[in-house]
């Protein structure tokens, strides 16, 4: 398996200024499931930081939570703070957030389906106020990033492809030209060229523009390589976090993210019998 | 620590698959029914007419609502035109068989609504959702028309109305008229609408009743995993129906007595949709709380409020109890919008937990 | 024989033995249809931005003109009384959101649906309250509508118009075309079919569920009153009135529930149609046969389209 | 103080509240006159419970069963339905019905119906003096022969009643009669059935309405430029406000009336006085003497001598539910006695018997004149030979099809 | 371990010829032909829009081709009824995950045993008796699926509050509730993690060779596609570009060029 050499961006996540950080929080779902414990964690600024974590393991709510869209499904945040750019925005409005410059992009794709895949791509240029000229050029560069998306373009979103929904999710937020993204598995349901491209997109992103961004990825192999510094939650807590580039050393993640345990990648046919997972926690 | 199922452990799937698996549920249902029972030897016959057999019946009607758009997941706006069928033919059935026990004859005169259910179902196989309520409309001002313009459902009274004549039954027990009390078509109705609450509930729990629910949740993978839309939509038509029809007949001959068309009128669709929403679509339970809410807490607030005021007219009492009752729909909404049967059991989850705050 | 002569010829022949009257019919039935738009006009303002069919708009009508005839009975000039009611009809919108559907973001259509028969329960219940059950008389001359007819001779006979009827046709395109211009041209309407579509996904790119309720609760206000203005001038200001808005049903669900041109030609095709089977097929069951009609027009149309006239369309993939 | 108990199934909200308001403001009004002004009825005072029915059948059981518990003397369910359903309790519960002029027709065969009663006239009877007032018009019944009657009513119950008496007196007659039935829910919305009527061009248009159907139809006759002095309504069918949304143009419009409009009686006077001007009343002082506020006054004077009546003929000053109906059957309101009251030339002479629990009593014809109700004809008979044994054996039918209807066990006192 | 070179004896059981579909303007698939052979893996590539989930959907009858004839079991049929299909044996997953939200997971599996059940109306009105043996009887079979998946602990939870790999989980335990002969997984292991893609890979080849389940995989992990499957298509634009053994598939230059990018 070869991989393009991908420079981790020194992380120092201490000393920049973070443009979001989140402070032990806790989140309730329906007022009796709860279902994070107490997570923290920064993202400095232009930086690109990886959610890691099994199923439901509550990285999708973390993002919620961030992007205040967990009162659209009556979970609530508890406890814990949430700071945007040195202000606290747990109050805010997911519109507010989004005109301050966070946006997500939601894990199964939400895209409008009675709207065509251009229309869709015009409502993430919802709250911008810089004109036509400006969010035609930006339509034109995200065609030019998912040419394939040009093609479909006055097809209803509802009947296209599942991979043609996500990278329209993904067109969409970058519409907004936010200064974040909070990115949820961008690259599930992608053809594998495409998921070097998304992530080659958020990289560049990064770089040129210094968009920073919170990143929520099963892919963990591609994360690891893409971003700068990693977390682990597990059941609703940070198990571990580092730099990437330790992260990817680190012997358990090795074994149970990148599936290169014994210094070899395994073949899925010869994993034997269901592994006892190791947790962190039991 | 009331409310744990710790330690009930089920060594069967029978047991597993009963309807209150949990021992403390059993003993509610139990003393529920107990109540139920009761009620009678204490209640005036003010709470038994007005209040507990109008409540049972549009308990009843919603069940067959919520079968249909609850569990199945077609709209229907027709459930009033549906009661309608079933309390005319229950009426013409007692003209042709004045000697059979009436209970049989309401019993039968839902299979007429099951047929005239199934009929306006047809059009659901391709209109769906919001749409599909134009069907069930079009049965109901249908309906409501020929209940008007068929005299011979009325037996050409010129009254334009049916009567509940004098039947009596078990060994000469007056069971509708005027002169049946409250007392006994309460039990009637009581046990009608345990013994259908129980079938519907047996229908619901095994094949039938998860094609209906796979329809409703998902019609294309349903039918990718070989439910016939045709015949779940058309079966849930039918028992829909069937129930409505029932409540319809019972409506008339165990509450009210007589009836016009418009006592079968959209608002009465619309009052049972309420009913059925309110409790919570898909549940049974629900159905009773929603039939409590609309209908008996307004009766219950109309005595109530006048008694805790200043004397105030009898149109001001409607005014604040509707305002009431609007208020409260929406305040339930907000803490809960799954309706009323939701927030049962979340309060039971909360039971289970407690003391603790959440799980 | 003669049955299938009464029902394919015979109402042929009587359409053309009298013209003029088969125009009047028209007629009728085209004001009918205006009418039966306007209504479902509000409704479709609604659904269009929330998914939810607002039960509320047939009692928003009544207090509407109710409030138009209350603030005028207490001595103000029409026009104030007018730009009060609108007034009104905007904090109902704040209202609105601020009380019931800011709450219930993101929840199911069916949630919403029920909100809004609170909603209705909690108005009649208002209205009634301040307003008295009593008829009023819809201050129509005061508002400079006009009044009266003007009778047409053409086709060898009559063909009455009333002035009424003529400005609420004018009144109902120039709405259609206002509103159809603002939410399809602007990028409000398309965030609206976008929030119809999915709340949470809406939230995400940074629409603004409040601000758009409000827009649109207070748009559907307007048409409200508009409505009730017109409605109120054919018969009388009172709560019977609230049963009309069932026709807008029919007329939603023929035109599209999501589509504004769809609610004036689904109305004008309900209008019109039910009218000429009234008249011309109706005696043949002894007449009445309007109130299911519509019903059944809708339903044929269904049958060829199921996601109405003007519908968006229904996806279904896997 | 004694009491007895008068509940009123009233109506001031739903789509019927325009023509519910009046009567129910009528009713309490008159009753509590008597209050006020005479301490009651021989110095029982009267209590006045409004019972809010929206005009709809189940609340209305629901009050009924309400009201049952505190012994009423009287039920006024005031509306066609909700008396349909109140008829058979009524013999079992031994609570009077009485509904004025509305109801089942039938129940004025007191032998059949003893706890239903039904003054001063049936659907049936002003059925025919609708026919009879146009024939005069026309002068006489022959020149009937060949007209157009067209009828527009509500489709239901209420509105189907009169068709097999005015069936019957096409036949006899010789005029076709044109029906224009208006569904419930298109009350409001008439333009296909004046369309209809301005095709047919009927000489003459008689209207069975209520609620808001009635104001609807008056403009749409006034559009279509329909006559208006050949426009009748029943007696339901003339409220003020009724005529009034038809403008100007609504002049001529007639109705069938069973008292007297106008505030000009000493009693209304006198409900001014005491009630209105007092702030003691619900009702606006320009309702008062307003004809469907006068029907109520009716309602409630029929209700006041009937207990009369029946503390005379029982003895008692308190009476219960059982007396009040020996009053009922022994009702008589004589011209002097209307006198009395304060209410001269309101009404013809009441009388209600064992067998009549109606009495077909007069009528007469008002018209619209632009402001105010105006009588336009004598009071005149309706034509109790057609309609007698029309009642008689609608009577009998009634009793056929709710076997076993329990036989008369009530004596005729007197 | 099974060499493939046995696979390619095996009889066929599904044979797409000259496929050709499209929606309006739209051609998702042209002139597409494949055979699926009893008892192997059959993995079914390509780049997003290719046409991959169309063609599932043709095979179990919810799209109609406009061109082609489709052969199962030896039986040519052009056009049929899904529920048509599934009674002859094909149960499938969906790319976006179609559960009935509504209900719990216990009864999402058991809705997969519909057609296996046939207690009539009457019997099922009264629950007891022979309704409920039956129930109980397929409960039993239920359960070794949830065992099998390792589901247990969430039986009785409604679907809808199940994380995304779960409800996949659930998905595939309602399609070997159906006992196919022919499952089609479309993207079975998209949103999982390595861990849990190596638990689902697991699955599969177990339902492969204990039950001998033919199955067709959509996939876009190559890792998985090259380990799991005995033959590849692939498809692009709605053509096939290709068709053969993993390594072979691998190494052509269409499938790099179109799909992979770079060599994996
Ligand atoms: N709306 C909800 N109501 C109740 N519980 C929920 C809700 N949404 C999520 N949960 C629960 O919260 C936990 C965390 O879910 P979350 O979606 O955040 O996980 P995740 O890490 O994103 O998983 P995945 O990788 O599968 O997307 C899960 O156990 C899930 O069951
Ligand atoms: N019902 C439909 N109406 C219109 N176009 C459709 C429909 N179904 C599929 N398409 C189009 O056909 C093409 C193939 O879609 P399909 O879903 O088969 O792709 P796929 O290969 O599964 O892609 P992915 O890997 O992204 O899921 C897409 O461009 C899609 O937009
Ligand atoms: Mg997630
Ligand atoms: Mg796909």
């Amino acid at each position: 398996m070869s991989s393009v050499a991908a420079q981790p961006v020194p992380a120092t996540p201490a000393i920049a200024e973070p443009v979001l950080s989140v402070n032990n929080i806790e989140v309730i779902y329906d007022h009796v499931i709860l279902v994070l414990k107490g997570v923290s964690l920064t993202v400095p600024e232009g930086g690109i930081v990886a959610l890691l974590g099994a199923n439901g393991a509550g990285k999708t709510t973390t993002l919620k939570a961030v992007s205040n869209l967990l009162r659209a499904e009556r979970g609530d945040v508890t406890k814990g703070s949430i700071v945007f750019r040195g202000e606290r925005v747990e109050a805010l409005s997911p519109n507010q957030l989004v005109r301050r410059g966070c946006i997500q992009v939601m894990e199964g794709r939400h895209c409008f389906g009675h709207l065509t895949v251009e229309e869709n791509l015009l409502t993430g240029a919802f709250t911008r106020r810089d004109g036509a000229a400006a969010i035609r050029s930006d339509l034109e560069m995200v065609y030019s990033y998912f040419p394939r998306l040009k093609e479909r373009r006055q097809s209803l979103a509802g009947y296209t492809s599942g991979g043609e929904q996500q990278m329209c999710a993904i067109g969409r937020a970058m519409m907004a030209r936010p200064k974040m993204i909070l990115l949820d598995e961008p690259s599930m349901g992608l053809a594998p060229q495409l998921v070097e491209e998304i992530f080659e997109i958020v990289r560049q992103l990064n770089g040129n523009e210094g968009v920073s961004f919170l990143l929520a990825e099963q892919n963990t192999n591609m994360a690891l390589r893409y971003a700068g510094y990693g977390y682990i939650l597990e059941n609703g807590r940070v198990v571990l976090d580092g730099d990437a580039a330790t992260l990817r050393e680190n012997e358990d993640v090795k074994e149970f993210y990148l599936g290169i345990g014994g210094g070899e990648r395994r073949s899925f046919r010869d994993v034997k019998s269901y592994r006892r997972r190791k947790r962190w926690l039991s | 620590m009331l409310y744990r199922e710790a330690g009930q452990f089920k060594t069967s799937y029978e047991a597993d698959q009963a309807v209150f698996p949990i021992l403390q549920d059993r003993i509610g249902v139990m003393v529920i029914l107990a109540v139920a029972v009761a009620i009678p030897f204490f209640a005036s016959n003010f709470v038994l007419a007005s209040i507990m057999i109008p409540f049972l019946i549009f308990a009843l009607a919603t069940i067959g609502l919520n079968v249909l758009t609850g569990y199945a997941g077609q709209l229907s706006l027709g459930t009033g035109a549906f009661m309608g069928v079933g309390a005319y033919s229950c009426y013409k059935l007692t003209t042709f068989f004045p000697d059979v026990n009436i209970i049989v004859l309401v019993l039968l005169s839902g299979l007429f609504s099951a047929g005239i259910g199934m009929v306006f179902g047809l059009p659901s196989l391709r209109i769906k959702g919001l749409y599909l309520a134009v069907t069930t409309l079009a049965a109901q001002f249908f309906l409501e028309w020929c209940f008007i313009r068929i005299p011979w459902l009325y037996n050409y009274n010129h009254s334009g109305a049916i009567e509940v004549p004098e039947r009596t039954g078990f060994g000469g027990v007056v069971l509708t008229g005027p002169a049946a009390t409250p007392f006994v078509r309460y039990f009637v109705v009581l046990a009608i609408v345990v013994a259908m609450t129980i079938i519907v509930k047996n229908i619901l729990r095994g094949r039938i009743g998860r094609s209906w629910m796979m329809i409703r949740d998902m019609d294309i993978a349903a039918e990718l995993i070989g439910v016939r839309p045709l015949v779940a939509k058309l079966s849930a038509f039918a028992v829909s129906s069937y129930i409505c029809g029932v409540a319809g007949a019972m409506m008339v001959f165990f509450w009210l007595g007589a009836a016009e068309a418009s006592a079968f009128a959209i608002s009465l669709s619309f009052q049972i949709l309420f009913m059925a929403i309110l409790g919570g679509l898909g549940s049974l339970i629900g159905c009773f709380f929603g039939s409590a809410f609309i209908w008996a807490l307004p009766v219950v607030l109309r005595l109530v409020l006048p008694s805790v005021g200043i004397q105030i007219g009898a149109e001001t009492v409607e005014h604040l109890t509707q305002m009431i009752i609007g208020a409260l729909i929406i305040l339930f909404l907000i803490v809960e919008p799954h309706g009323l049967a939701r927030l049962w059991q979340i309060a039971k989850e909360k039971l289970r937990v407690w003391p603790f705050p959440y799980a | 024989m003669d049955l299938l002569y009464r029902i394919l010829v015979d109402p042929f022949v009587q359409m053309a033995g009298m013209p003029d009257f088969f125009l009047q019919v028209i007629w009728e039935g085209f004001v009918a249809g205006v009418l039966y738009s306007l209504i479902a006009l509000g409704f479709v303002l609604i659904f269009k931005a929330s998914g939810v069919f607002n039960f509320a708009q047939g009692i928003m009508v009544v207090f509407a003109a109710l409030t138009l005839v209350g603030l005028h009975a207490l001595g103000l000039p029409a026009y104030v009384a007018l730009i009060l009611t609108i007034a009104v009809m905007g904090v109902l919108a704040v209202a609105v959101e601020r009380v019931i559907f800011r709450h219930l973001v993101n929840q199911p259509d069916i949630i919403l649906l029920m909100a809004t028969i609170g909603l209705t329960y909690f108005l009649i219940g208002l209205g009634e309250f301040v307003f008295g059950g009593n008829p009023k008389v819809m201050i129509t001359a005061q508002l400079g509508l006009p009044t009266g007819s003007t009778a047409i001779d053409v086709l060898g006979g009559l063909v009455i118009l009333q002035h009424i009827d003529i400005a609420a046709a004018v009144i109902a395109i120039i709405m259609v075309a206002t509103l159809g211009v603002f939410f399809n041209k602007t990028r409000i309407g398309r965030a609206l079919r976008a929030v119809a579509d999915d709340h949470q996904a809406a939230l995400s790119v940074g629409i603004s569920l409040e601000q758009i309720w409000v827009i649109v609760w207070f748009a559907a206000g307007i048409v409200a009153l508009a409505t009730g203005i017109m409605w109120g001038a054919r018969s009388d200001v009172s709560f019977a009135l609230e049963i009309v808005a069932f026709k807008a049903l029919p007329v939603l669900i023929l035109g599209g529930f999501t589509s504004i041109p769809g609610a004036i030609v689904g109305g004008l095709i309900i209008g019109i149609g039910e009218k000429i089977g009234e008249i011309y097929w109706g005696p043949l069951v002894g007449g009445g046969i309007e109130s299911w009609l519509a019903y059944v027009i809708a339903l044929i149309f269904l049958l060829f389209r199921p996601q109405g006239l003007f519908g968006e369309r229904i996806i279904e993939r896997v | 103080q004694d009491t007895v108990y008068i509940p009123l199934l009233s109506y001031r909200t739903g789509p019927f509240a325009g023509s519910g308001i009046p009567i129910a403001n009528g009713m309490s009004d008159y009753l509590n006159l008597l209050n006020e002004r005479d301490g009651g009825i021989n110095g029982v005072r009267i209590v006045v419970e409004e019972c809010e029915t929206g005009y709809d059948t189940q609340k209305g059981v629901e009050c009924y069963e309400s009201v049952k518990a505190k012994n009423p003397l009287v039920i006024n369910p005031y509306s066609t339905g909700i008396t349909l359903q109140v008829i058979p309790k009524a013999a079992v519960d031994k609570i009077p019905v009485l509904s004025m002029a509305y109801g089942l027709s039938a129940s004025a065969i007191g032998e059949v119906f003893p706890w239903v009663f039904n003054p001063p006239a049936t659907y049936w009877d002003g059925a025919s003096a609708i026919i009879k007032y146009i024939s005069e018009r026309e002068g006489g019944l022959d020149k009937l022969s060949g007209k157009k009657i067209g009828y527009i009513f509500l489709d239901a119950g209420y509105g189907r009643e009169p068709i097999p008496l005015l069936e019957q007196l096409a036949k006899d007659y010789g005029f076709t009669l044109l029906q224009y039935p208006v569904p419930a829910q298109e009350m409001q919305n008439q333009s296909s059935q004046w369309l209809n009527v301005r095709r047919d061009q009927p000489d003459y248009m008689v209207m069975w309405g209520w609620g808001a159907m009635n104001p609807t139809a008056v403009k749409e006759a006034v559009k279509i430029r329909y006559p208006m002095d050949k426009f009748i309504g029943v007696w339901w069918s003339g409220g003020d406000d009724d005529a009034r949304a038809g403008g100007e143009q609504a002049k001529g419009y007639k109705t069938v009336n069973l008292q007297g409009v106008g505030d000009g009686f000493q009693a209304i006077q006198d409900i001014k006085k005491l009630l209105v001007d007092t702030g003691k009343s619900q009702t606006p002082a320009s309702m008062l003497g307003e004809n469907l506020y006068n029907r109520g006054v009716y309602n409630s004077v029929l209700m006041a001598e009937a207990i009369r009546v029946a503390q005379e003929i029982t003895g008692k000053k308190v009476i219960d539910a059982a007396d009040m109906r020996i009053g009922l059957e022994n009702l008589e309101i004589s011209e002097e006695r209307w006198k009395e009251i304060g209410l001269e030339g309101f009404a013809p002479p009441i009388k209600v018997t064992c067998t009549d629990h109606n009495g077909h009593h007069p009528v007469y014809i008002a018209e619209w004149d632009g402001q105010k109700w105006v009588q336009v004809s004598e009071w005149f008979a309706p034509m109790t030979d057609v309609v007698q044994p029309l009642l008689e054996a609608a009577a009998k039918e009634y009793v056929a099809k709710n076997a076993p209807w329990p036989a008369r066990t009530e004596e005729c006192r007197q | 371990m099974r060499a493939p070179s046995d696979q390619a004896t095996g009889e066929q059981l599904l044979a797409v010829e000259n496929i050709s579909l499209s929606f309006g303007g739209v051609k998702a698939i042209r002139d597409v032909s494949f055979d699926i052979r009893r008892g192997e893996i059959r993995a079914i590539i390509g780049p997003n829009g290719a046409g991959k989930t169309s063609m599932l959907n043709v095979i179990n009858g919810f799209y109609h081709p406009q061109e082609g004839v489709i052969t199962y079991r030896g039986n040519r049929r052009s056009k049929m009824k899904p529920y048509e299909a599934a009674m002859q044996g094909i149960a499938r997953t969906f790319q976006n995950v179609a559960l009935f939200r509504g209900m719990t997971t216990l009864d999402n599996i058991m809705a997969g045993r519909t057609l296996k059940m046939h207690r009539g109306f009457f019997w099922q009105c009264l629950y007891w008796g022979p309704a409920q043996r039956e129930e109980v009887e397929h409960r039993q079979k239920v359960e070794e699926i949830i065992d099998f998946l390792e589901i247990q602990a969430i039986r009785k939870t409604p679907v809808g509050r199940l994380p995304y790999g779960l409800q996949k989980r659930v998905e595939l335990a309602r399609a070997l509730a159906m006992e196919p002969e022919l499952l089609l997984l479309d993207e079975p292991m998209a949103g999982m993690n390595l861990e849990e893609k190596e638990d689902m890979s697991r699955f599969i080849l177990d339902v492969n060779q204990q039950l001998g389940t033919t199955i067709a995989l959509i996939e876009h992990d190559m890792g998985v596609v090259m380990d799991l499957s005995d033959r590849v298509v692939v498809l692009d634009h709605g053509v096939k570009i290709a068709d053969g053994t993993p390594d072979a598939v691998q190494s052509n230059q269409d499938v790099i060029d179109a799909y992979l990018g770079v060599a994996h």
